[in-house]
């Protein structure tokens, strides 16, 4: 049984229809990655999958317990965080707050929320560094690290990353993406969403590919990689 | 210098009254984005309640009146709190995504809804509190005959402690924290687990909760109110919490005491410099300074620079 | 962005429009108008253009403005100052009244108009606040301070002066309407409005007018019926042409007869043709004549065709170019900056077009009421403007009106403790037939449950009262029933959402019967002690306002967009990206 | 299709209703108006007039009515506002009233007038004192109150020969009676030769009076006269009081209310001086001992403000004119009372009779004391107005 599976599922903007019949699987301890282009849908379906948006019809499953009807704050108590797109974390708040944010869902428990910050300042050493600066003023790379850590601390079984390398240097996704691989190897599934379907399908198990609202193609990562279509459609080859 | 200190003395009092009610402004805008037009009239429910109690169920305690007029205000704040969060459940939440139009008129009729009743349970009448309530508490004097009475200090040293506790509660706890987090963004702070209708629905009991307790503290400070209260006492206050730059906490307050000080000065002094019925223009100049302030500084003293989404 | 936004004109017939200008038209001659009612219509009609102005403001700029009222003021105590101190007739003020409101608005709006959302909102409360104050206080000695300044001319509506306003307005009217579904020669179009304006004066002389007046009022009520046929069948230019020359005639001839009586200059009065205390039958509906001596009629056709004037220029307004500037200002103000609209030049616009058209309806104050005093431009008659267009429905010229209805008609109407009309019969049918059209606007494919459900729930309505025997209580009945079908049409949407609060509704509705109905409570009608509609209408209106947004979030009669994304309850912070969105960098 | 469909439902509805509502009833009973603020601000004081003619309409009703036919009250709220009153000045003409008493405030009281001047209504206002409401030459308008310059005469020889002062201030609350009133009093003060050395304005719509009464104590004045409303008179005394502050207070008969002492504190408000027409329970005319206790047997309480006396002196006048009369034609009504009205012994006092333009003429204000129960009383030494008032029209 896969860990996370969205079976036929259908989500609307108002009268938009942006999600049409998406089916998809995430085996637990893989990362399977979600790439299209823009206005495809994925961030949508990231949305629909942390409870943000409602499907209108279709099951989505988590750990074998249907969530489509759950809200999403509950959602993360099950295991399953989100670091959305644009990072969007809280400006104002210092970087402690942001990933006690993160936290929230471990309630009181002031140890395992320490523990747990930890291990992200483990994993960015630079965040440590930047404790009690105000989440606003940090760079770009930074507030991209702070995202990803502030949606581990909620010590996910599942953890799904909008577009992480978006807006960032060369230099900073491959230190980002080398991360997910770390995160991973902790033992985290990962879903990750990705415009660089090159950097994203190499470090995937799995992928799949998303066309205006629709599944358009799946496969292991590697035969993506070789299909002629994707290579096509969103490597950027001839 | 003896009548400018007693007349700071005057602006701080009433600036304090100010700051109290501010904060319920500031708190709901701060998580909603939304003027709540009816704080004003819920303040004066608290002050109403107030009177409601003092004169019937606790007319028997006023022997003890420090301890009644306690007890009195903590009943009175959870119920206004309560109101608080039933309005912000019928009248709001429905309302969410409805745009900005049509939340503003929903807060306008709720304010008329709740003035009619009070209109119609004080029979449009003044009413009094009971007579020399904490009239008992020692005065301060300070120099020859500037001075601050017991009540006063007491007023001042209440709405010092809301404001602190206040200030601790959100800057330092889970929860103050999570509702600066939901005041940023409702849906990044989903995805953190934080249940985000419960925030709202305690700042919906907090904000309203201080302004029942500001209610009782303004009814036995100056003895007596009618329903008209909540809507003039309110537009000043949320004028002080946009001073101060609304949805932020010590900005409510210094919004507060900077509008109390001002208008005492310009009634103080006024005259002095050629401003004739000064009194009677002293609001308009609360405008202006507001408008000055808005102007130059478009999200207010203390105000947060991140650009706000229209 | 641009074909997404594009405001799309949608065609119509004026038909429609026509038929409720000629009932607007005829109103005053109705037998329930009373002085009172025509007062009130007036009164009304004054809102409905201080809607109209604020409308371009909120409406169409989406900008907030809860100062509205010291416009309005601006307009009457310019009218009023003019009139008393310098003796100018009083409509004669208006040009001045507008450049005094719109100048001032330019003056006060440009500092300003940076600032976004709440900020503009709480600013032009601060404005119309300073405005009262400064009033009050009697401001350059020329305003009265609190006492208002009293006397402000009537005018004087000479009978030929008054008589053509209508005929003018409609000839007006009809040629616009030629213009723009007819590729007809123009000579044929204003020389058609023409023929009917001279019509208008020649066809009565001479004539018995009473029965004319029962002729004509039948002959428009056949000419509308026809023409919404012939219409709905494709019939000729030429047909249509006729049938409209018909209504206007007949109605021409309906208002003349009446605005003979107006000023009392001519022998002809009312009193002459239906005796006061017989009443008269016609086509089976009694009229009760209502004998008047001076009174608002004169008012009432100035205002009206103020009102119309208003409708047709904010018409053309929000179809033209500056129009759709404003449309993209409200909708998305990056993209209308990319674009090469200079936003703050538009809004401007908004805020000095709005604040003149205030400043004519303070004119029309002025002359009516004659005091100008402070306390009728505060901060509360702001919000009844702004809510006028919100409840209505932002951007909708309809919305205005049904808002105008709600929010100063309804009150007015409540103040009729206890109306008897429910006993009279027609009541329930109209109550009726409400919900039944409510029904088929919203489920046209159920007809056959819709039926059962509204008369079951018309029961649920009119039971109560009759078994508790309290006229009084109608009056909550209907507003209550009004709240509940609305939630009964959304509910075809959205399954079961609203179930709670249309339960609620109920229970309330059931509570105050029994608490405060028949018997069992004190007595309804009057005394000094007991319930009574008169103290709570306030607070009655401040529920309606709170049950309209929740259940109409979008206002009654929401203007008509295409090409923007409808506005739903799980609407996500961000739209789906069309356009390429801006990507930041380290 | 479906949208013209709704809103002609819509209309039906609206039209529905008014089309077969029921014609104002002609015939039986005497119909008299009374409109008044029963809500907004002033809705106590409107409440108040209903209280007060109820309770005679009902007494005329159990004695068997006016000239055989009941009289029926009918009652309009303008909550002191012109535009509402204009309004229901029309629900008034066409419910077909005799005559109507109101409104409460002068603003709301001048578009009405001019309605009910054109109907041919009588019309008397009970408290609505606007020099100019006379001014205009309608024959069937009326007051039974005093004009503001009036009153103001009196203060200023109260203050000047009763209380010795000869520096005196005038606060009003920017309403319209209070500024008025402050106005002429300031006029006749320097006429007198008194020394107006504060003249200033509060906002009644604020509780805090501080920085206000910190002024007036630093100007040293003998006495000050406030000329607005008994609840900011009542919170202006607290806070004197809370201030520790000395100043003498004169208090306009705005002011003349139990509740003013209620809300200063018998302690605070002991000592303050008002001026006023006479209170009923100070008047040997036996009508209005019997009103007096009437109203206290039927409500609990007695009239607690001047203006509710005057709403049921207005009552009486009409009354009164009906009987002698024997008419319900306002044009009767009103000559009489214009011509042949005369030493008819009022609630407030003997009504000497109305001058060609409406106003009732005498004048018979009376200085009262907050003694130190906190109760009204008549005060002993009284200034000698008559006199005095020769002068001034000399």
């Amino acid at each position: 049984m896969a860990l996370l599976e969205l079976r036929d599922v259908n989500t609307y903007y108002g009268s938009i229809h942006a999600l049409k019949n998406v089916s998809l699987k995430v085996e637990a301890g893989q990362i399977v990655t979600l790439i299209g282009s823009n206005g495809a849908g994925k961030t949508t379906t990231l949305r629909t999958i942390s409870g943000l948006l409602r499907p209108r019809s279709g099951t989505i499953t988590f750990n074998d317990s249907p969530i489509h009807n759950t809200p999403a704050h509950e959602i993360v108590y099950l295991g399953l965080t989100q670091s959305p797109e644009g990072r969007l974390i809280f400006p104002t708040l210092t970087v402690n707050e942001n990933l006690n944010m993160g936290g929230y869902s471990l309630g009181n428990d002031k140890a395992s929320v320490e523990s747990h910050r930890q291990r992200v300042y483990d994993l960015f050493p630079r965040l440590a560094q930047r404790k009690k600066q105000l989440g606003g003023t940090l760079s770009g790379g930074e507030q991209q690290m702070l995202a990803i850590g502030r949606a581990l601390m909620a010590n996910p079984r599942l953890l799904m990353l909008d577009e992480p390398s978006l807006g960032l240097a060369p230099l900073l996704v491959r230190m980002i993406f080398e991360t997910i691989e770390t995160i991973n190897q902790q033992g985290v599934t990962v879903l990750l969403v990705e415009q660089n379907a090159r950097a994203a399908l190499r470090l995937a198990d799995y992928g799949y590919v998303l066309e205006t609202g629709g599944i358009a193609l799946e496969g292991p990562a590697d035969e993506l990689l070789h299909d002629q279509r994707v290579r096509h459609a969103y490597l950027g080859e001839a | 210098m003896e009548t400018f200190l007693q007349q700071l003395i005057n602006g701080l009092t009433i600036g304090g009254f100010y700051a109290v009610v501010a904060l319920g402004y500031t708190m709901v805008y701060g998580v909603l984005k939304l003027i709540n037009f009816a704080h004003g009239d819920m303040f004066m429910w608290g002050t109403l309640a107030g009177w409601g109690l003092l004169t019937t169920v606790f007319a028997g305690l006023l022997d003890l009146d420090l301890i009644a007029v306690l007890i009195v205000a903590i009943v009175v704040m959870a119920f206004i709190g309560l109101l608080g969060m039933t309005i912000e459940r019928v009248a709001y939440r429905p309302l969410r995504s409805a745009g900005r139009l049509s939340p503003i008129i929903s807060a306008l009729g709720a304010a008329f809804a709740l003035q009619a009743v009070a209109r119609n349970v004080s029979e449009a009448r003044w009413r009094t509190y009971p007579e020399g309530l904490l009239k008992e508490m020692p005065d301060l004097h300070l120099s020859g005959t500037v001075g601050l009475s017991g009540l006063q200090i007491l007023m001042l040293g209440v709405c010092a402690a809301v404001m602190i506790g206040l200030y601790l509660f959100v800057q330092r706890t889970r929860i103050g924290t999570a509702m600066r987090a939901v005041s940023l963004d409702h849906n990044v702070s989903r995805l953190m687990g934080i249940n985000v209708d419960r925030i709202i629905s305690l700042v919906f009991f907090i904000g309203p909760a201080l302004g029942g307790l500001a209610g009782v503290m303004i009814g036995t400070y100056y003895g007596s109110f009618n329903f008209t209260l909540g809507w003039v006492f309110g537009l000043k206050a949320f004028i002080a919490a946009i001073l101060g730059g609304i949805g932020n906490i010590p900005g409510a307050v210094l919004g507060g005491f900077i509008l109390g000080i001002s208008e005492t000065m310009v009634v103080a002094y006024g005259p002095d410099l050629g401003l004739v019925d000064a009194s009677a223009w002293k609001d308009a100049i609360a405008y202006v300074l507001l408008i000055a302030i808005l102007i130059t500084r478009p999200t207010g003293i203390l105000g947060e620079t991140v650009a706000e989404k229209v | 962005m641009d074909q997404a936004l594009k405001y799309v004109r949608r065609p119509s017939s004026h038909l429609w429009e026509i038929g409720l200008l000629a009932l607007a038209l005829a109103l005053p001659y109705m037998s329930f108008m009373d002085r009172s009612r025509t007062s009130l219509a007036v009164f009304a009609g004054i809102y409905v253009m201080l809607g109209l102005s604020l409308n371009v403001i909120v409406g169409y700029a989406g900008l907030f403005q809860l100062g509205h009222a010291a416009f309005f003021g601006l307009g009457a105590y310019t009218a009023a100052i003019l009139s008393i101190d310098y003796g100018i007739t009083i409509l004669a003020t208006i040009p001045i009244a507008i450049l005094v409101a719109g100048g001032a608005a330019v003056l006060v709006t440009k500092p300003i108009l940076h600032l976004r959302g709440d900020y503009l909102c709480i600013v032009t409360i601060a404005f119309g606040e300073i405005f009262r104050i400064a009033v009050t206080n009697n401001v350059f000695g020329i305003t009265g301070g609190s006492n208002g300044l009293f006397g402000a001319g009537r005018p004087e509506f000479p009978l030929p002066w008054l008589e053509p306003v209508p005929a003018i307005m409609l000839a007006i009217i009809l040629a616009l309407h030629l213009l723009g579904t007819r590729k007809s020669g123009p000579v044929l179009q204003w020389g058609g409005a023409a023929v009917i304006a001279t019509a208008y004066y020649l066809l009565p002389l001479g004539l018995d007018r009473k029965p004319l007046f029962v002729v004509s009022m039948a002959m428009g009520a056949v000419a509308v019926i026809a023409g919404a046929v012939l219409r709905s069948n494709r019939a000729s230019a030429r047909v249509q042409m006729i049938v409209l020359v018909g209504i206007v005639l007949a109605f021409a001839l309906g208002t003349v007869l009446g605005a003979e009586t107006i000023t009392g200059e001519i022998a002809y009065s009312m009193d002459e043709y239906f005796n006061v205390d017989d009443p008269t039958t016609i086509l089976g509906v009694e009229f009760t004549p209502v004998a008047f001596k001076r009174d608002a009629r004169p008012y009432y056709y100035l205002v009206l065709g103020f009102i119309v004037l208003t409708v047709v220029g904010m018409r053309r307004l929000q179809n033209s170019r500056l129009g759709r500037a404003w449309l993209y200002v409200r909708e998305d103000q990056l993209a209308a900056e990319a674009m090469g609209i200079d936003t703050t030049q538009i809004k401007l616009i908004a805020f000095a077009i709005g604040s003149a058209w205030a400043g004519v309806a303070g004119v029309l104050y002025a002359s009516r009421f004659t005091v100008v005093a402070p306390e009728s431009f505060n901060f509360l008659q702001s919000v009844i403007m702004f809510s006028i267009v919100v409840l209505g429905g932002s951007g909708s010229i309809p919305g205005v009106l049904v808002g105008t209805l709600g929010m100063v008609v309804l009150p007015e109407l409540l103040r009729d403790a206890a109306p008897t009309f429910m006993y009279e019969g027609a009541g329930p049918v109209v109550i009726l037939a409400l919900i039944l059209g409510f029904y088929l606007y919203h489920a046209q494919d159920r007809l056959p449950a819709a039926v059962l459900e509204s008369a079951a729930i018309a029961a649920a309505f009119f039971l109560p009262p009759l078994l508790l025997g309290e006229p009084a209580l109608y009056v909550v009945g209907i507003l209550m029933a009004l709240v509940m079908l609305i939630a009964i049409a959304r509910l075809r949407r959205r399954t079961a959402r609203y179930l709670p609060w249309v339960a609620g509704a109920l229970a309330v509705y059931t509570i105050v019967l029994l608490a405060a109905g028949g018997s069992l409570g004190p007595d309804l009608s009057d005394g000094v002690s007991g319930f009574r509609i008169m103290d709570w209408r306030d607070g009655l209106m401040g529920v309606a306002m709170v049950l309209m947004m929740m259940l109409r979030p979008a206002g009654l009669i929401p203007e008509r967009r295409r090409g923007i994304a409808p506005v739903t309850v799980e609407q996500p912070s961000e739209p789906i990206p069309t356009a390429a969105r801006q990507q930041t960098t380290v | 299709m479906k949208r013209i469909l709704a809103v002609t439902i819509l209309l039906a509805l609206v039209l529905g209703p008014l089309s077969l509502s029921a014609r104002a009833q002609e015939g039986d009973p005497i119909l008299i108006g009374l409109q008044g603020p029963m809500t907004g601000d002033f809705a106590y004081e409107g409440q108040g007039f209903e209280q007060a003619i109820s309770l005679l309409v009902d007494q005329i009703n159990a004695e068997g009515g006016l000239l055989g036919r009941p009289v029926e009250l009918v009652i309009e709220d303008d909550a002191g506002d012109p535009t509402q009153s204009a309004l229901v000045a029309d629900r008034l003409v066409d419910a077909g009233v005799v005559a109507v008493i109101g409104a409460y405030n002068s603003t709301a009281t001048e578009p009405a007038s001019e309605i009910y001047n054109e109907e041919g209504i009588l019309h008397i206002t009970p408290s609505s004192t606007a020099t100019r409401l006379t001014e205009k030459g309608f024959e069937q308008f009326f007051r039974v109150c005093f004009l503001d310059d009036r009153q103001a005469l009196f203060a200023v020889m109260a203050m000047a020969d009763v209380l010795g002062a000869q520096k005196v201030g005038v606060l009003h609350d920017n309403s319209t009676y209070a500024q008025g009133l402050a106005e002429w009093t300031r006029t006749y003060a320097e006429e007198a030769g008194l020394e107006v050395a504060y003249f200033d304005a509060i906002n009644p719509d604020d509780q805090d009076f501080t920085p206000t009464l910190t002024n007036i104590g630093q100007a040293d004045l003998d006495a000050i006269y406030f000329t607005g409303y008994h609840a900011q008179g009542g919170l202006l005394l607290r806070q004197t009081a809370e201030l520790g502050l000395d100043i003498q207070w004169v208090m306009g008969n705005a002011s003349n209310n139990p509740e003013m002492v209620e809300i200063a504190g018998v302690d605070a408000a002991a000592g303050t001086f008002i001026t006023t027409e006479p209170l009923p329970q100070d008047l040997e005319y036996p009508e209005a001992v019997e009103f007096v206790e009437a109203f206290t047997e039927a409500y609990g309480e007695p009239p607690a403000s001047v203006w509710w006396l005057l709403a049921a002196e207005a009552f009486n006048v009409i009354v009164h004119a009906i009987e002698e009369t024997e008419s319900t034609d306002p044009e009767v009504l009103a000559a009489y009372l214009h011509e042949d009205f005369a030493d008819y012994p009022g609630l407030s006092g003997p009504i000497i009779g109305f001058d060609e333009k409406g106003d009732r003429l005498g004048t018979i204000h009376a200085l009262y004391e907050i003694d130190e129960e906190g109760v009204i009383t008549y005060y002993p030494e009284q200034p000698q107005p008559e006199a005095e008032e020769a002068e001034a029209d000399a």
